[in-house]
């Protein structure tokens, strides 16, 4: 195509700037603000590996085994219809909105000795609260909306038609889910998981009523910020944010590839 | 292995203006006692109360940058008794990109900050005891300095730049959005920043004034929306308990043990700008721990 | 043992109603229709992938109406080919395989095999979008055949492809039929469904109008419908007046040799016995009508001229006769049909 | 379909239905340790429906207009290729993952008297810090990457055939965009939006920075808890929640309705 | 007036090559072509949606090799219709119209005379993917002939419909076509070319094997594949080696009378002039095989047998003889062809 400079596109390239500029400008004023020197060190920090590790782990582990539930459920909402289905949409957005410190005092209730799950936890010798596991939940319940969302819209877009012709063809439910459906919304899907993995690695207000310790990179921040200030905190958050960065453009080149093949 | 709990983990809940004495006094008393883990949580010193209290979280030793906090928060219900074992005072703080900065001193600042092109912040009253501190300072400076109506001009100024933490100050102060904060000297030396030392008289600090203290009051919201408390001014204190079903109550005592010592932690403490007030007064004394009778006087 | 009975189905402006018939194992059954008559409705009802409003579907004896797609054994080749955009071709025609379990070594012969049988060796690792439509028609018939299911559904599965290959796959599909698979096809190409049926059904406004072997049906069309997708263009409604007489479409009157007195049914006759010249012919012709032309087609066998004589007929002429007479488009001209030539069929 | 109740279909049921408790069950205890009376009474303060309101607004408001230059954006992203592709698209995650104060200390950097746009608004007498102008830069920015993602996959789902189609028909790339691109990946674009509007209202760390005053619900509730604690926090997040269910379903259902026209 | 120039396109297994050709003002011109030839890669790249990697497109003498899609004026008629799936029938035909910004009673008007015109009236208010193969057809027809461009490319635009509609549309093209509109169709019907087309050209391989009238190339083809376009089944390579004797294909000799007595190219010969019996048959035909029946198909005017004798040969006979020599597959019989049959075409 020569249409690559029509009038529409520069438009979009100048709102589009702008959209980067204002994502930008902000994160390279912090960058900006930091010397070589200070992130040399703050990697060095045996403390912040420890947490960024930590972090990492618990909202990938948290979206992979969270996804194993939600994803199924994504391709409920989009192929069936059934009554209050629109409640249901409507209660799978409100984990976002939930103002987080509620989300935490929620979650708190739902996790606690006194609770059921809490109990059955206890029996077998673990207490989620200011356990990764309490993390990982707590950072399920404020990103899975993402991944739901994200995979349900993937769905909805795969032709039924293609389903069915693999039906036809002789393959079970089951295999139609997993060579047709999901490939064909994988895209999405995977859009879905970076946001969860990402959302779920920023969550703070959640988490530090759930578990301040062991410290995610959010409450190290957070606790360096208080004791310390900004001077302290500031180069965490830009480690941190550099090491994200590269998790991401990694995790998307390995989405793209996977497509691709 | 800091994941499961285990009965060596003792948990403090302190206010966010102790952090970096306490970090200290954990590091040299995990010497002493290599077999504790301790876990700093910090917090405004009223929501550590809540924490307790409303959402139950396990808590060993929590210590407050008000006393009245464990007073009117936690006893009888979560806990016994209370010592005071620190003082700190208000001062006015500022870095050296802030306007007027080079001229500011204890017999203008007063008139600076009412400048058009000056913005301070300070801190929510009802919410931060250092919010309401520095009503009360503005009301004592009133008098000292004889500037009537000063309070109310001070109050209806900049109100935009109310923060819930002092922290969120010190971020405004730093990121250059604002050019002084009311703020706790221990604070302000702790993070390195330049402030006014100002006159005993309205810095909250000296228990000789305490009379002038409670000459202003403040009212803020009390237990209920709707409710008011009325604050009068007086030093500031801060205090520490040991929770009634604090998991590791061994650990806890020996902790604040440790805290209290002239030569250990209250060391530590004064190098951070705090002001050691041990042997105390207290009108708890018969609950105390027969361990931490020596911090107190009847 | 492909039983259809009384299937409906009802949307909002289209009803396939009351649909029957059955198909012998190892039929080659062609369904004709035209456009939007519902072939495609029925051939997905039939796999499954539609349910009915009503009606039953049976399968050896064996109603299936609400059996699983997946449990069916009902091949099917759809008409917009549905090939999953995700796989190569390879994977495509490998899929059913994959979901029958069998041998990865197998999967890959037979993969091969089909591949070749359908001419699409070449393009074996390539992604659809890449394809042409003769190509893409040709992986999902590769697809769907590898399966080797008891019932094959053909929808329009040669549309895209040219003569040769269709030769080809005309003689692969026999050859399949040969061995014993049912097959059911539905086209609009009534040579498609000479060469290859052994019974025909002719779908009309959601019914089928006439069922038989393809010669009973163009030897013997029920309707003009029928006649005009075997190629008989001059079909009428007609009504006889006399042993001499009979009238066509309410408006002009033919002489005619049918040995009958009275009746009603249809006349035909054949585009090649209508005889075109400038004036009146004076002949033993019976029929002679002045009219205009309205159109000319060229075709494989000379130019099929389009006449109005008050009723649209049409004749079958060489280009010879075409310079000769000079026609045009509105020349006015003369035809002449002897009476032998109209062959008068009875309604029911 | 006949294939309701395969042995597929009820494994997937039964995950869904783990992820439904695992969002409701904190909701519902919240919800059931408040009374009706709380409610009412939360309902009537005059305070709350203030900043509820305002949540609304700012929100809503941010996600539009920084929809007009994010969706122009995600359709550079689905349909061009170039340099540092990648690189883009992992800054576009970014805002999700910075710690939210450091979001908000990031922003006032960008916003404040100093900045090149402050001074800017200042000279039309226009003070973002501590304005519904500022909180929504906020919310925008920490927002902004879920309409992105989920535009981005809906035009990349769009046939580039068909738009070809289209330019063939004589139309211009402008109303290529707006007939043929747009409405093809509205749905995406839908629940981006949503996703946009929802995590903006729940943005607590990044605007407290930016504005305390006027208080967003976020604020009010973090406020009411430390001033009075949780019984008089929870009302406000029931109310809250309510609100935004109600808020959800309504646009769903009218994206809904705009596509089945 | 359009005019391609030395058009590549170079994909990883298949290639353009130096493609050229010009079609005239008013012409009406037809591409014949197998599946997978580039036949719609080549009206793409008129149109606009795909950049050659080398050459030029002329439209009346203006170069357009680089002009933006929109501006280029050429309707296609996509051959997987590409009709928008969210807009409804009206829309998507009314879509070329409100992009010219016509008033909204002339884009009602026209909308439902194209509408009309196509026979899908009955479906304005439906959505695309409730209707049937030829229903999209006709849409996708009805959208761009609505837009009256001065250039027409039309990718198969006939494959889904059946004889009936196909005739209306074949009416419909050439009056457009008359009324002064350029077109180009792509195609692998060559019923259709000799219907419609004034100039035909075939394409094999990538490049353009023959050009002329639709008369010029089916009476002298000068192929195998253009001979098997226009249904002469019997077409080999061939050498003469003397007054009588012609070698076939390198393998057989048959008699000849083409008066040469030299040279190479191709022999051919009607289906209905190859004679089959079951034993050999003492006539005045001159050659005379013996070969055995590969297969047999059905055909509209008798039935098609195909003979191995050495090479492949196609027979024309009638059911009758079918029956009376009982044949069937794998039958052993004789053939005879009169060397006056056999037609000789110098290669070059
Ligand atoms: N979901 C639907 N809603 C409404 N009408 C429908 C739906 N599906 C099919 N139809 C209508 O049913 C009729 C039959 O469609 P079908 O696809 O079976 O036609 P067809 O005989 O295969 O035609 P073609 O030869 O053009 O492919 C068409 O008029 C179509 O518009
Ligand atoms: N993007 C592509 N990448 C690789 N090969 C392609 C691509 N597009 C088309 N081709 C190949 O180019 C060849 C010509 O394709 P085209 O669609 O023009 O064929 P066609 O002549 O229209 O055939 P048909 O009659 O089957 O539609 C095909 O072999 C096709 O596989
Ligand atoms: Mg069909
Ligand atoms: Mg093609």
């Amino acid at each position: 195509m020569k249409n690559n400079y029509s009038a529409l596109n520069l438009i979009f390239i100048f709102l589009g700037s702008i959209v980067l500029l204002f994502i930008v400008a902000p994160l390279l004023g912090m960058l900006l603000n930091t010397s070589p020197a200070e992130l040399i060190e703050t990697t060095k920090d045996e403390e912040v590996q420890k947490s960024i590790c930590l972090t990492l782990t618990t909202s990938f582990l948290s979206t992979i085994v969270f996804a194993i539930a939600a994803i199924p459920m994504a391709y409920l909402l989009a192929r069936k219809d059934f009554p209050m289905k629109q409640l249901v949409l409507g209660i799978i957005d409100l984990p976002i909105v939930i103002p987080h410190s509620a989300a935490g005092i929620a979650i708190l209730g739902f996790i606690s000795r006194d609770s059921v799950i809490g109990r059955i936890a206890e029996s077998v010798g673990l207490n989620f609260v200011g356990n990764p596991a309490g993390i990982a939940i707590a950072m399920a319940f404020v990103s899975i909306p993402f991944l739901l969302n994200a995979a349900r819209d993937g769905f909805m877009g795969v032709p039924e038609r293609l389903e069915k012709a693999a039906l036809n063809l002789g393959a079970s439910p089951t295999r139609v889910f997993f060579t047709i459906s999901l490939p064909l919304a994988w895209r999405n899907i995977v859009s879905g998981l970076i946001l969860m993995f990402a959302r779920g690695m920023s969550e703070f207000g959640a988490v530090v009523i759930v578990a301040y310790h062991p410290m995610i990179t959010p409450v190290l921040i957070y606790d360096r910020f208080g004791a310390f200030g900004l001077k302290y905190a500031r180069p965490i958050s830009v480690v941190f944010i550099i090491v994200c960065l590269v998790f991401f453009i990694i995790l998307r080149m390995l989405a793209k590839e996977k497509k691709t093949q | 292995n800091n994941g499961n709990r285990n009965n060596k983990e003792l948990i403090i809940f302190h206010a966010g203006s102790l952090s970096v004495p306490f970090k200290k006094i954990a590091k040299e008393f995990k010497k002493e006692h290599p077999d504790i883990y301790l876990v700093l949580e910090a917090d405004g010193s009223r929501k550590c109360a809540r924490k307790i209290t409303d959402l139950h979280r396990d808590c060993d030793v929590m210590a407050s940058a008000d006393y009245k906090v464990i007073d009117n928060l936690l006893i009888s219900e979560y806990a016994d008794w209370n010592i005071k074992f620190a003082s700190n005072e208000m001062a006015i703080v500022y870095h050296s990109k802030s306007r007027y900065s080079s001229k500011i001193d204890n017999h203008n600042w007063y008139e600076i900050l009412m400048n058009e092109d000056v913005v301070f912040g300070r801190s929510d009253p009802n919410y931060d005891p250092c919010g309401y501190r520095t009503v009360l300072v503005c009301k004592l400076a009133e008098k000292y300095y004889k500037q009537v109506g000063f309070t109310e001009n001070m109050l209806q100024k900049d109100v935009n730049y109310i923060r819930p933490k002092e922290v969120d100050l010190i971020a405004l102060l730093e990121c250059n959005a604002i050019d002084y904060i009311f703020l706790y000297r221990s604070v302000a030396e702790q993070h390195g920043l330049q402030f006014i030392v100002l006159p005993d008289s309205i810095n909250l600090n000296n228990p000789d004034f305490s009379d002038f203290y409670a000459t202003v009051t403040v009212d803020i919201t009390g237990k209920k929306p709707g409710e008011i408390i009325t604050k009068k001014g007086e030093p500031m204190i801060y205090g520490v308990t040991i929770l009634k079903n604090a998991p590791d109550n061994k650990a806890a005592m020996k902790f604040v043990e440790f805290l209290l010592s002239k030569e250990k932690g209250m060391a530590i403490m004064e190098k951070n700008g705090q002001q050691s007030l041990v042997p105390s007064p207290t009108n708890t004394y018969k609950k105390i721990p027969k361990d931490l009778k020596q911090f107190v006087i009847e | 043992m492909l039983k259809i009975k009384n299937i409906s189905k009802q949307y909002k402006d289209f009803t396939l109603d009351n649909f029957s018939f059955s198909v012998n194992s190892g039929d080659y059954f062609i369904l004709l229709g035209e456009s939007g008559t519902g072939k495609s409705l029925l051939l997905e009802i039939i796999a499954g992938l539609i349910t009915p409003d009503k009606g039953e579907v049976f399968l050896n004896n064996i109603n299936i109406t609400f059996k699983k797609i997946q449990k069916r054994n009902i091949g099917l080749v759809f008409q917009d080919y549905a090939v999953f955009p995700h796989l190569t071709v390879k994977n495509n025609i490998a899929y059913a395989l994959k979901a029958k379990k069998l041998k990865k070594k197998t999967i890959n012969k037979k993969t091969i095999e089909w591949a070749e049988k359908m001419n699409i060796s070449h393009l074996l690792e390539r992604q659809p979008k890449t394809l042409s439509g003769g190509e893409l028609q040709r992986v999902a018939l590769a697809r769907t055949l590898a399966l080797e299911p008891v019932c094959l559904l053909l929808d329009e599965p040669l549309s895209s492809l040219d003569i040769h290959l269709r030769k080809e796959l005309r003689y692969l599909l026999r050859k399949i039929n040969n061995e014993g698979i049912t097959i059911v096809h539905v086209t609009h190409d009534f040579e498609e469904a000479i060469a290859l049926a052994n019974k025909i059904g002719i779908i009309h406004n959601g019914k089928i109008v006439q069922e038989g072997t393809p010669k009973e049906v163009f030897h013997n069309p029920k309707s003009k419908f029928v006649a005009n997708l075997s190629g008989i263009k001059n079909f009428y409604n007609a009504k006889i007046k006399s042993d001499e007489i009979v009238m066509l479409e309410n408006s002009i009157e033919f002489k005619h040799f049918s040995g009958r007195t009275h009746g009603s049914g249809f006349v035909m006759f054949h585009s090649k016995d209508v005889v075109v010249s400038k004036n009146q012919i004076d002949s033993s012709m019976s029929n002679n009508f002045q009219g205009v032309i309205v159109d000319m087609i060229p075709t494989k066998h000379g130019v099929e001229v389009i006449i109005d004589i008050g009723i649209i007929i049409s004749a079958l002429i060489t280009q010879n006769s075409v310079d000769k007479f000079n026609l045009s488009k509105d020349s006015s001209v003369w035809v002449g049909i002897k009476a032998l030539a109209i062959k008068f069929v009875e309604n029911k």
